[in-house]
């Protein structure tokens, strides 16, 4: 049962993972009471009492009830969260959001753009769990040490793509050219549902990519640009234009054919003040 | 089909279902798809002079025990100028109020002479004066509770526009007839009541408030009580004499009936979208039932108002 | 074992769950059984000079959907020179509080001093002046709204008894502050709060309001809310100046804390009876967990007082 | 399962039987998807909108969710309700307090004195329904005319002993001398349960009688004498001396040996406003 604490559930961190560059993993334990079995692509709004709340991806959930986020300070109220100490005290609303629509077909293809391997990496050990899948990770970003997780994947036996802008490490270039070669010349169009995570400029660019092979229906984007308050759907803070969705509560799960109509898609965000900005 | 058209002063509505103010109204598109969505008009949220980010979060919260949120979200909003833009985007079949807040009569004069310039074509069915919200600083409540106040903005705001004035009332008050009152005298052409109640919610762990804010306003089922009330007081009071929107809590068929038969011509749905999958949900399961009742009573719907203080 | 004693001003309790008025309260068996099965100590029914039918039914409902409870009772009650004969027969070792509610000052002094007189081995631990009944005329909340008023009666009544005197307020009010301070500096020994909310509701098909009274208050946890944020508000203002008594909405172990934490010294229950099968099982659940909260917690129930604040 | 109504259930009245000297019996359809199944001995208030709300028995139920209510015009409003019209709406909330106690023993012996008839005529039909129970109804009234329901009794295959005052039919006593008389001589004591239902003096007799045979606690008794506010025990209008438990919601059925620690059984009532009466 995928049950929601729509009051904090307020627990103690029980670990602390630095996973570098001001990026560090929080584990805690949901009593088991309470049940929840949260999707990939679901988040929680995490609070720091006394500072601000914030949307943060579930990373991973296992069956012993710990549930992971993987934190990149971004601003105040991320950065707070990295510094924070063992048992101190931090509240989880959610999960919220639709999640990732787990497909059965032969191949997974998953493509992160930066801090956008958190909710992948969730979604790689829920499809692990399924054995007839094939799992195959593309994952870009700036340079070797924004690679979150990178000695985790490594061993992990599932198809492994690195890139990054300067090359420092895995092929020198984007997610989305190595997406473009894979769709060109191994992948199995009919068999292959795409998972993508990270920057919105990146996913648009995936979609120009799918696009062409049109693929854009069995490819799903989770976005993360727009500013999130209620987390369920009711405030309006994060609505997509002209269709009015909201993010937090139809999304940040969406299909490429949908947001091909999504004017703002790659385009705009939305801030706190409901405001428009350039992405 | 039975007719679910209603009247709330000279605005004609295609049924009585009105979004209230604050929820799914920063946008243009999602005030487009909650009116293609079948409600009779949608409400904007309450916009204010300057920008504002609001407060941070939690600023609203689910209370699942009692079907109720509480929030405050302290008004936030991209001030009327920049929100005008959205205003230009609304499809042209849409009804849709805006609502405005502010500290003194130049404010809302400003605001509304803004808009009244640039959105010639297709005009807002009516301005929402919010003189209720419970927890923002000088704005809302600070100026709801005092008729004198209120007066002047109204009597103010009425000069400078065609445009049918609504009036937002709070609950938290000792005795709402004297903000009534003032609006009615002041010339306002609707009530609306009630915006939330101010609450506040405290985590026993953490040992804080949950708002950011501490003080919020509560909304939903909970409150459905105290809005009937309120409706029926005003109602009690002045009869035909103003159109009543009656706000707060109403998430089920039943619930507009109730507001009706109190002195609603009409009600505001706002913490109810929760209940549902969607607005279209909502609209949907509410309007089906509410037929079958109108028919089986065999009344229109504007024929209930007031009925249960017979 | 857990040591749940508190005191309100000099009134030492076993703990801190009081029975709230107008619940269990109109005789002295249903009073020494609710101390019996558990409770710090009881509030009577709300007693005045002559006696009171009360309104016809219906006058308590229970709202399912939102827990809550919706009444008008009227107040009703044998008058004191009777009540006064059920007071004789409390046990001995029962903590109870005596409700008054009258329209002036001298009722009140009558109602005390011939209590006082007549009820001499077994005294009550406090007399609570019900100034905030929603729905009673020319009583409660109709005088609980005046600051003038209340701080004669409250200055009359404290020159005639050495019994504490704590003054129930009503949250039907724009600013509960003035109300309270009016009772504070009239030497009001505690505050308590809150009494229920104005209220109404109506059935649909026969399409009248269901309560004989039309009006009523509501109780139960959609108020806790409202409740608590009274609370917050009066221990912001006063801190420790005055004992605070947390009343509305309270019917499970985490919101005992929450008033305390809001900054209450004791809370009172009513509506939460119906949660239960019986005023024993409430007492016990609560009490049970409440113990293993302040044990994982380490500290002392007084001591989480006000916290919230910090 | 047994389903509350705890806001006033408002049906039109589908028939009105009339049982003579101001007494009717109205009958409702409780729409089958609000399933419920209240137990002989449960009341509900009865809601005369516009005017008061009193406590009335159930009188039947059946398996077509038909349920009946007897009033007997005592006062002002129970003199409204019979009569009423027929399809006129009537609030019914409830069921409220215990209901009798079905016990499976081979006898169950029934006294009714005038109206107390109204909820064992539930129970006499809720008890034919379990075949292998000997049913003996002891009722008694003033006059003939106050033998309510006496041509439907007759039609019934159950063990009837009717009593009058004035002898104008049955035996000319009491029914307390009837179940003497039973005891004393034919009644197999350990194998029967007695349930009755009266005005309270007469229960007190009753209770007097079985006292004598040790069977107390085997004999239950629905009281009526007491003002029902609220029907869910939490407004304390309808307490019993000393133990303080409520007519309403522990009750309205006690067992005997219970009811010889009540204080003020047959004795004194407590008015609306709390005040006692005088039985
Ligand atoms: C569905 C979703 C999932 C996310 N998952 C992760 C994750 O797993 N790991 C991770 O590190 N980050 C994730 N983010 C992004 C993260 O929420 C922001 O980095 C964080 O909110 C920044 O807050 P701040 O106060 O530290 O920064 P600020 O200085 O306040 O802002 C930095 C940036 O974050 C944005 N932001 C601030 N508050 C919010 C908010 N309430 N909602 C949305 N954006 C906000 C601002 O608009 C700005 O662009 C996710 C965002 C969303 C919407
Ligand atoms: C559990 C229970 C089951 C009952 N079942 C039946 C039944 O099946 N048929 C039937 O005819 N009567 C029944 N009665 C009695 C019935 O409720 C009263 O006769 C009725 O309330 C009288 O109301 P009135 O306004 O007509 O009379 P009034 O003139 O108001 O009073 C007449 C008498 O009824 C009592 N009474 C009035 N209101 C109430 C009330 N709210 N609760 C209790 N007593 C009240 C008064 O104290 C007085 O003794 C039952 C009572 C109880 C408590
Ligand atoms: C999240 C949220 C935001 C709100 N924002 C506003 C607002 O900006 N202006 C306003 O007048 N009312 C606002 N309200 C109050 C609602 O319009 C409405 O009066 C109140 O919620 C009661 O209706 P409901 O019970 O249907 O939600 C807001 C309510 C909620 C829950
Ligand atoms: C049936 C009923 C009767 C009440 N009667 C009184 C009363 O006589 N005097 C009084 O001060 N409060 C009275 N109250 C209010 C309660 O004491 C309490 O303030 C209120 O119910 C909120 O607490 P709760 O939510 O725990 O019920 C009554 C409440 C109920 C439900
Ligand atoms: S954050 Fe409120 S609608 Fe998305
Ligand atoms: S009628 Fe309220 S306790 Fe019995």
């Amino acid at each position: 049962m995928n049950k929601r604490f729509n009051l904090p559930l307020c627990l103690p961190i029980e670990k602390i993972t630095s996973e570098g560059l001001g990026t560090i993993t929080l584990s805690f334990t949901i009593p088991s009471v309470l049940q929840t079995q949260p999707l990939p692509g679901q988040y929680f709004m995490i609070w720091n009492p006394g500072d601000d709340e914030i949307p943060i991806s579930i990373s991973n959930f296992d069956s012993n009830n710990s549930i992971s986020f993987t934190i990149c300070s971004e601003g105040e109220t991320s950065n707070n969260l990295t510094k924070k100490n063992k048992s101190k005290l931090i509240g989880l609303r959610g999960p919220f959001g639709n999640g990732f629509d787990i497909v059965e077909k032969e191949t997974a293809v998953l493509v992160a753009g930066g801090m956008g391997i958190a909710p992948l990496r969730y979604l790689i050990y829920y499809l692990l769990r399924r054995k007839n899948i094939k799992i195959i990770l593309i994952y870009g970003a700036k340079v070797e040490k924004e690679l979150f997780f990178k000695t985790e994947l490594d061993n992990l036996s599932i198809e492994k793509h690195f890139c990054t802008d300067d090359g420092s490490i895995g092929y020198k270039g984007f997610p989305t050219e190595i997406l473009d070669n894979l769709l060109k010349t191994t992948l199995e169009k009919k068999s292959t549902e795409i998972y993508a995570c990270g920057p919105e400029l990146m996913l648009k660019a995936i979609l120009g990519v799918v696009k062409r092979y049109s693929l854009e229906r069995f490819t799903q984007f989770s976005l993360a640009d727009r500013y999130i308050r209620c987390g369920f759907g009711i405030c309006g803070s994060c609505t997509l234009d002209d269709q009015g969705l909201t993010i937090c509560h139809d999304g940040p799960v969406f299909r490429g054919d949908l947001l091909l109509n999504v004017k703002d898609f790659g385009l705009f965000g939305r801030k706190s003040d409901g405001s428009k900005f350039k992405l | 089909m039975i007719d679910l058209q209603i009247k709330v002063g000279d605005v004609k509505l295609r049924n009585p279902l009105i979004l209230a103010s604050g929820l799914l109204g920063s946008s243009y598109s999602s005030l487009n798809r909650a009116y293609e969505n079948g409600f009779g008009a949608v409400t904007t949220k309450s916009i204010g002079v300057e920008s504002r980010d609001g407060y941070p979060n939690p600023s609203i919260i689910y209370l699942e025990e009692i079907k109720s949120i509480l929030n405050a979200v302290g008004v936030a909003n991209p001030g009327y100028k920049v929100f005008t833009q959205e205003l230009k985007e609304m499809n042209k079949d849409v009804q849709y109020v805006v609502s405005l807040f502010g500290s003194n009569p130049d404010e809302f004069v400003q605001m509304i002479e803004h808009i009244d310039e640039h959105i010639i074509v297709h005009s807002p069915s009516a301005y929402e004066l919010n003189l209720s919200c419970p927890h923002a600083k000088k704005v809302g409540m600070a100026v709801g509770t005092d008729p004198e106040i209120i007066n002047s903005i109204i009597s103010c705001v009425k000069k400078s526009t065609r445009i049918p004035i609504w009036v937002k009332l709070t609950p938290n008050i000792t005795n709402i007839i004297s903000v009534a009152e003032a609006a009615i005298s002041a010339g306002a052409d609707a009530l609306v009541a009630i915006n939330t109640l101010k609450a506040l919610m405290i985590d026993i762990y953490v040992k804080k408030p949950i708002l950011s804010n501490i003080r919020g306003g509560l909304s939903g089922r909970s409150i459905k009580p105290i809005g009937i009330r309120t409706i029926f007081d005003l109602f009690e009071k002045y009869g035909l004499e103003i159109p009543l929107i009656g706000v707060g809590g109403v998430s089920k068929w039943q619930d507009v009936i109730e507001y009706f038969l109190a002195g609603a011509n009409a009600v505001q749905i706002g913490s109810a979208l929760n209940d549902y999958s969607s607005p279209k949900e909502l609209t949907s399961k509410i309007i089906f039932v509410l037929e079958n009742y109108l028919s089986d009573e065999n009344v229109k719907i504007g024929e209930l108002r007031g009925i249960a203080h017979e």
